[in-house]
C-alpha cells in the first residue's frame, strides 16, 4: 500500500513540474502571440506568478510546517524561498502598474492598444 | 494531491485566458488564477507569500487593470499574425524546462541542498539573534534586509514613474516628432 | 452611489476594521504572517474602498494627494535612514544590533520595526498615488 | 569610513533620488544629482587604490550578516572597473544635459526626471557590486523600471512604444533570469555567488545546472541586447530624450555583460564554459551576425540615433566576441571594448543630442550643411567616427587589437579579416552623415544656427578627448582589463 502510495506521489511530482510548467509557458506564450498590449502584461504575470511555483515547491519538507518558530514543531519548510518570492511578487506588481500607464499613454497617442496596429500606423 | 488538483484548476483559468478576446472576463479570470495560486502556496507553507499573493494578485492588480480598461477598451482585436513561431518559440522553452527539471529531487524531501545549507541557518537562530519567531519576517527584514530596501525602491520607482507618464496634460503628439508631447 | 444609506453605514463599520486590520498586520508581523508590505496593501485597499462610496474629492479631503506625494520617498528615507544610523553607531549598514548597545537581539527587533515601518509607507503611499493617478486621468 | 564605500557608492544615489523626490525643484535636483554621482565616483576610484593594495578583493557584509548567509558586496577589480565606468558616464552625462533636459522634459518634471536617473544609476552600481544573485536581480529591476520611464518621456509618441516593448523584453528577460537562479537555487541552496560557484564545481554537467546556465545566459542576452534578441534597442535609443540615450548606450548593455561574464567565469567556471560546453560557438555565431546585420542595418537609417543604436548592436557583438574566444587577449578585448564604447557611444550620443538641441530634429537628411554652422560639434562626431571605426591611436583600435590578437592565438586568421571588413561597413554608415553635415548645402531659408550650448560642447568634447587618450595611453584600461580576466580565469577552488 505505501509503494503504491509512494509511486503515485513519485509520478504526481513530475506531473506537477509539467503543469507548472505549462502554467509558465502559457504565460510567455500570451506575450509573445497576442498583440493587445493589456492581454500581454495579463500573459506577463502569469508568466512571472507561475515562476514562484519553482521557489516554493523545493522549499516545502514533507511533515514540515510554517516557518513561525512555536513550541510543538520540529521540522519547518525553508523561509528562504518565501522570502525571495515575496520580493518577487512586489517587483512584479510594480512592473505592472508602470506598463498599465505607458498603455494608457499609448491608447491617448494612437488611440489603440493593439500593437499590430500601432507598427502598422509609424513603422512599415 | 491538493496541490495536483489545484495545478488543474490553474491550468484550466490559464487556457481561458489565453482563449478569450474580451479583456474584462481575462482581467477577472486573472484575479481568479491569483487566488488559486495563493491557496497553493498557502498548501505548500508559505502563509506569507500566499497573503500577498492574494492581496497583490487579486487585489492590487486587478483594481488597476480595471482602471486601465477604463480609460482604453475592453475588446481585443482579432491576431493578425501567425502563432507558429510563438508557439515553437515556447515549445523551446518548455522542453528546457522539463529537461531541468527532470532529476530535480522530490517534493518534500527533506535531504535536498535547499533544506541542508543555509535555510536551517534562519530557522536555528533568527529567535536568539533577533527575538522574532516568524522566521520569514526577519529573514525579509533583517538577513536579507538590503533586498527589501531594495524592494521598497522598486515601488517607490514605479510610483514615481506612474504619476510622471499620467500626471501631464493629456494631449495627442504628433508622429512627426517635432511636436511638444508631455 | 453618494446616497446610498446602506452602503455608507456600511463604509463607516468597514473602513475603520480595514484599517485596524492593516495595524495588527504590521504590528503582528514578528509573530504571525503580514508585515509592512501587505500592512500597506490592505490599508490603501481600504483608502481606495473610501473613495468608491464617498467620490474622490472627499477622499482627497481626508488623505491630501499632497501628503501621499511625499510618503512615497519618505519611506525609502526611513529604511535606508534606519541603515545611515547604524553605521554612524559603528555598525555596517542596516546593522540593527547595534541599536541597542546592551542587547543586540532586541536592537534587531527594533530596527526590524523601524524599517517595516519604512516599506509600510512607500506601499501604502505609492498604493494611493498610483490610484489618484489612474483616477484623474480618466477625467 | 573608508571601510563603508561599497554602500556609499550605491545608497547615496538612492538617498538622493528620494530627497529628489520631495524637492522637485529643477535646480536643485540636477546640483544633488550631479554632486552624487561624483561622490560616487570618487568612492568607486579610491576602491580601486585600496583593491590595488590590499588581498584583490574587498568584502562587505551588509547587516553584518556573513554571507552566505546575509548579502555580500564584493569589489574586485572587475566589479570597480564597472563601478568607475558607469559612475564616471553618469556624472558627465549629468554635466552635459541641463539644458538638454530643459528643452525636451516638460517643466514640471524636470526635478522627477533626475530622481528617475538616480535611480537608475542606483540599480546599475547595485548589480556591478552585488555578489547575491537575487540582489543583482532587485537591483536590476530597479534600474530597469527606471529606464522604461525614463524612455518613455522622450517627445516623439514612439517613445512610448519604444518604452513598452522594452518593458516586455525586459521583464522576460530578468524572469527567465529568476528562473534559472531559481533552478541553481534548488541543486545548491546557496544565492550567494561564491558560495554557489564552489558548490555547483562537482555537479555542473547536472541536467538542472545546464538548464541554469542557459536560462540565465538568455536571460542577461535579453538585457544586452545580443542578437537576435537586441530587438527593443534601437526604437529604445532612438525616441528616447538626449540625455537618457547617452547614459543607457553608454552604460546599461554594459552592467548586463559584466553580469554575464561574472556567471559565465566566476560561477560557472571558465574551464567549463570554455571546453566543455557550446557557449564559445553559439557566442561567436551570434556575435558575428550582430556584428555584420547591425551594422548592414545601420546603413539604411533614416534617423542618425537609430542608426548609432544599430552600431551599438554591433559593438555588442565585439564585446561578446571575446567570450566566443575563450582566451586572455580575446577577453581583454573584449573587456577594453566595454570601457571604450561606453566612451565613444556616450560622445557621440552627446554630440548628436547637441545638434538636436539646435536643429530640433534627428534625420540625417535635416543635418545637411551642419559642418560649417556647427564646425566644434561636427569636428568631434568625425573624432568619435574616427574611434569607432578603430583607427590607430584611438580607443576603437585597442579593443579590435586584442580581439584580433586573440583570433590568431585560436588560430582563426579568417576572423581577423572580417573583423576589418566589418570595421569598413562603420566607414560607411558614418561616411553618410559625415557627407551630408560638410558636403551639401544647407536648405535656403532654414534656421540661422550656432553651436549648442557651452555645458554640452564642453562635455562632449572631454569625453571625445578622453577616447584619443585612452587609445594612446592604455595603462589603466588594459591594466585594469587585464587583472579583471586574470580573476574571471583563476581555476575555481
Amino acid at each position: 500500500m505505501t509503494d503504491l502510495l509512494n509511486q503515485l506521489n513519485e509520478s504526481l511530482g513530475h506531473v506537477n513540474h509539467w503543469i507548472t510548467i505549462f502554467l509558465i509557458l502559457a504565460g510567455l506564450y500570451i506575450v509573445v502571440a497576442k498583440s493587445n498590449m493589456i492581454k500581454k502584461l495579463v500573459g506577463l504575470s502569469i508568466f512571472q506568478t507561475s515562476v514562484y511555483l519553482l521557489y516554493i515547491s523545493p522549499g516545502k519538507i514533507v511533515g514540515g510546517t510554517v516557518p513561525i518558530i512555536s513550541e510543538g514543531y520540529a521540522v519547518y519548510s525553508n523561509p528562504l524561498p518565501h522570502v525571495l518570492i515575496l520580493t518577487a511578487i512586489v517587483v512584479g506588481v510594480a512592473t505592472l502598474a508602470l506598463g498599465l500607464a505607458i498603455v494608457v499613454r499609448i491608447k491617448e497617442a494612437y488611440g489603440t492598444i493593439e500593437e499590430d496596429n500601432i507598427y502598422a500606423q509609424d513603422w512599415d | 494531491m491538493i496541490n495536483f488538483i489545484l495545478l488543474i484548476f490553474l491550468a484550466a483559468v490559464t487556457l481561458g485566458i489565453v482563449g478569450l478576446r474580451n479583456l474584462f472576463a481575462i482581467v477577472v479570470l486573472s484575479g481568479g488564477y491569483s487566488f488559486v495560486m495563493a491557496t497553493l502556496l498557502i498548501v505548500m507553507d508559505a502563509v506569507d507569500v500566499g497573503m500577498t499573493e492574494a492581496a497583490v494578485g487579486a487585489g492590487v492588480s486587478t483594481v488597476l487593470l480595471l482602471s486601465a480598461l477604463h480609460l482604453t477598451s475592453t475588446e481585443t482585436g482579432p491576431s493578425k499574425h501567425s502563432n507558429l513561431l510563438p508557439l515553437a518559440l515556447v515549445i523551446l522553452i518548455g522542453a528546457a524546462l522539463i529537461y531541468g527539471t527532470w532529476d530535480l529531487p522530490m517534493y518534500g524531501d527533506p535531504e535536498t541542498p535547499v533544506h541542508r545549507h543555509v535555510g536551517p541557518y534562519y530557522l536555528e537562530n533568527s529567535v536568539r539573534q533577533t527575538t522574532i519567531p516568524n522566521v520569514v519576517t526577519s529573514v525579509l527584514a533583517s538577513y536579507r534586509g538590503y533586498d527589501t530596501l531594495g524592494e521598497t525602491a522598486v515601488i517607490f520607482t514605479a510610483g514615481i514613474g506612474v504619476m510622471m507618464l499620467l500626471r501631464g496634460r493629456r494631449k495627442k503628439s504628433d508622429a512627426g516628432g517635432a511636436g511638444q508631447g508631455d | 452611489m453618494k446616497r446610498n444609506l446602506i452602503l455608507r453605514v456600511l463604509a463607516k463599520i468597514l473602513i475603520p476594521t480595514l484599517l485596524l486590520f492593516a495595524l495588527y498586520v504590521q504590528m503582528h508581523g514578528d509573530f504571525g504572517p503580514g508585515g509592512g508590505f501587505q500592512a500597506g496593501v490592505i490599508a490603501a485597499a481600504g483608502i481606495v474602498l473610501y473613495s468608491l462610496i464617498f467620490g474622490l474629492q472627499e477622499t482627497q479631503k481626508a488623505v491630501p494627494p499632497l501628503l501621499v506625494e511625499i510618503g512615497v520617498p519618505l519611506g525609502v528615507l526611513i529604511y535606508a535612514g534606519v541603515g545611515v544610523v547604524t553605521w554612524i553607531l559603528g555598525g555596517n549598514f542596516l546593522e540593527y544590533g547595534v541599536l541597542d548597545s546592551h542587547d543586540s537581539a532586541h536592537g534587531q527587533h527594533l530596527g526590524v520595526m523601524l524599517v517595516e515601518m519604512g516599506v509600510l509607507v512607500t506601499v501604502f503611499s505609492t498604493m494611493i498615488a498610483i490610484f489618484y493617478t489612474f483616477v484623474g486621468r480618466g477625467r | 569610513m573608508f571601510e563603508q564605500y561599497p554602500v556609499i557608492v550605491v545608497m547615496a544615489p538612492l538617498l538622493a533620488a528620494a530627497l529628489c523626490a520631495v524637492v522637485r525643484n529643477e535646480r536643485w535636483c540636477w546640483i544633488l544629482a550631479l554632486s552624487v554621482s561624483f561622490t560616487s565616483l570618487v568612492g568607486a576610484l579610491s576602491m580601486l587604490g585600496y583593491i590595488d593594495g590590499e588581498a584583490g578583493f574587498i568584502s562587505y557584509a551588509l547587516g553584518g550578516w556573513i554571507p552566505p548567509y546575509g548579502i555580500e558586496y564584493r569589489v574586485d577589480t572587475l566589479a570597480v572597473y564597472i563601478l568607475i565606468l558607469v559612475s564616471f558616464l553618469a556624472t558627465g552625462v549629468l554635466f552635459y544635459g541641463r539644458q538638454s533636459v530643459r528643452a525636451e522634459i516638460p517643466e514640471n518634471l524636470q526635478g522627477w526626471y533626475y530622481c528617475m536617473y538616480l535611480l537608475c544609476l542606483c540599480g546599475l552600481m547595485g548589480i556591478a557590486i552585488t555578489g547575491d544573485a537575487f540582489n543583482a536581480f532587485v537591483f536590476m529591476e530597479i534600474s530597469s523600471l527606471s529606464m522604461y520611464v525614463l524612455i518613455a518621456l522622450g517627445r516623439d509618441r514612439k517613445a512610448l512604444a519604444a518604452a513598452y516593448q522594452y518593458l516586455i523584453m525586459g521583464t522576460v528577460g530578468a524572469t527567465m533570469y529568476v528562473i534559472g537562479v531559481g533552478l541553481l537555487y534548488t541543486v545548491t541552496g546557496t544565492l550567494n555567488l561564491v558560495d554557489m560557484g564552489e558548490r555547483l564545481n562537482p555537479i555542473m554537467d547536472t541536467r538542472a545546472a545546464l538548464a541554469g546556465m542557459a536560462f540565465i545566459i538568455v536571460g542577461l542576452s535579453l538585457k544586452l541586447a545580443l542578437f537576435p534578441m537586441h530587438l527593443w534597442l534601437p526604437n529604445a535609443y532612438a525616441f528616447a530624450p538626449s540625455v537618457t540615450t547617452a547614459f543607457l548606450s553608454a552604460t546599461a548593455t554594459k552592467v548586463s555583460i559584466y553580469l554575464l561574464l561574472r556567471y559565465l567565469y566566476s560561477v560557472f567556471g571558465f574551464d567549463f564554459v570554455a571546453n566543455h560546453s557550446p557557449v564559445p560557438a553559439v557566442m561567436l555565431v551570434l556575435s558575428l551576425l550582430a556584428i555584420f546585420v547591425g551594422s548592414f542595418t545601420a546603413i539604411f537609417q533614416e534617423n542618425v540615433k537609430r542608426m548609432l543604436a544599430y552600431s551599438s548592436v554591433a559593438q555588442i557583438g565585439y564585446i561578446t566576441l571575446g567570450i566566443a574566444l575563450a582566451n586572455g587577449a580575446g577577453l581583454v578585448g573584449g573587456l577594453v571594448h566595454v570601457f571604450n564604447h561606453a566612451l565613444m557611444k556616450g560622445a557621440l550620443f552627446m554630440l548628436v543630442g547637441g545638434i538636436a538641441f539646435q536643429i530640433g530634429t534627428v534625420r540625417i537628411e535635416d543635418m545637411a550643411g551642419i559642418g560649417r554652422k556647427m564646425p566644434l560639434t561636427m569636428l568631434g562626431f568625425v573624432t568619435g567616427a574616427l574611434c569607432m571605426l578603430g583607427v590607430p591611436g584611438t580607443v576603437g583600435f585597442v579593443g579590435k587589437w586584442y580581439l584580433a590578437v586573440g583570433a590568431i592565438q585560436n588560430g582563426w586568421w579568417w576572423l581577423v579579416a572580417l573583423i576589418m571588413i566589418s570595421s569598413l561597413l562603420v566607414l560607411v554608415y558614418m561616411g553618410r552623415v559625415v557627407e551630408i553635415a560638410y558636403f551639401r548645402e544647407r536648405p535656403r531659408g532654414a534656421v540661422e544656427l550656432s553651436e549648442p550650448p557651452k555645458a554640452m560642447i564642453v562635455t562632449s568634447w572631454v569625453f571625445i578627448l578622453a577616447c584619443i587618450y585612452f587609445g594612446i595611453d592604455t595603462s589603466f584600461t588594459l591594466d585594469t582589463a587585464e587583472s579583471a580576466v586574470e580573476i574571471l580565469l583563476a581555476p575555481k577552488p
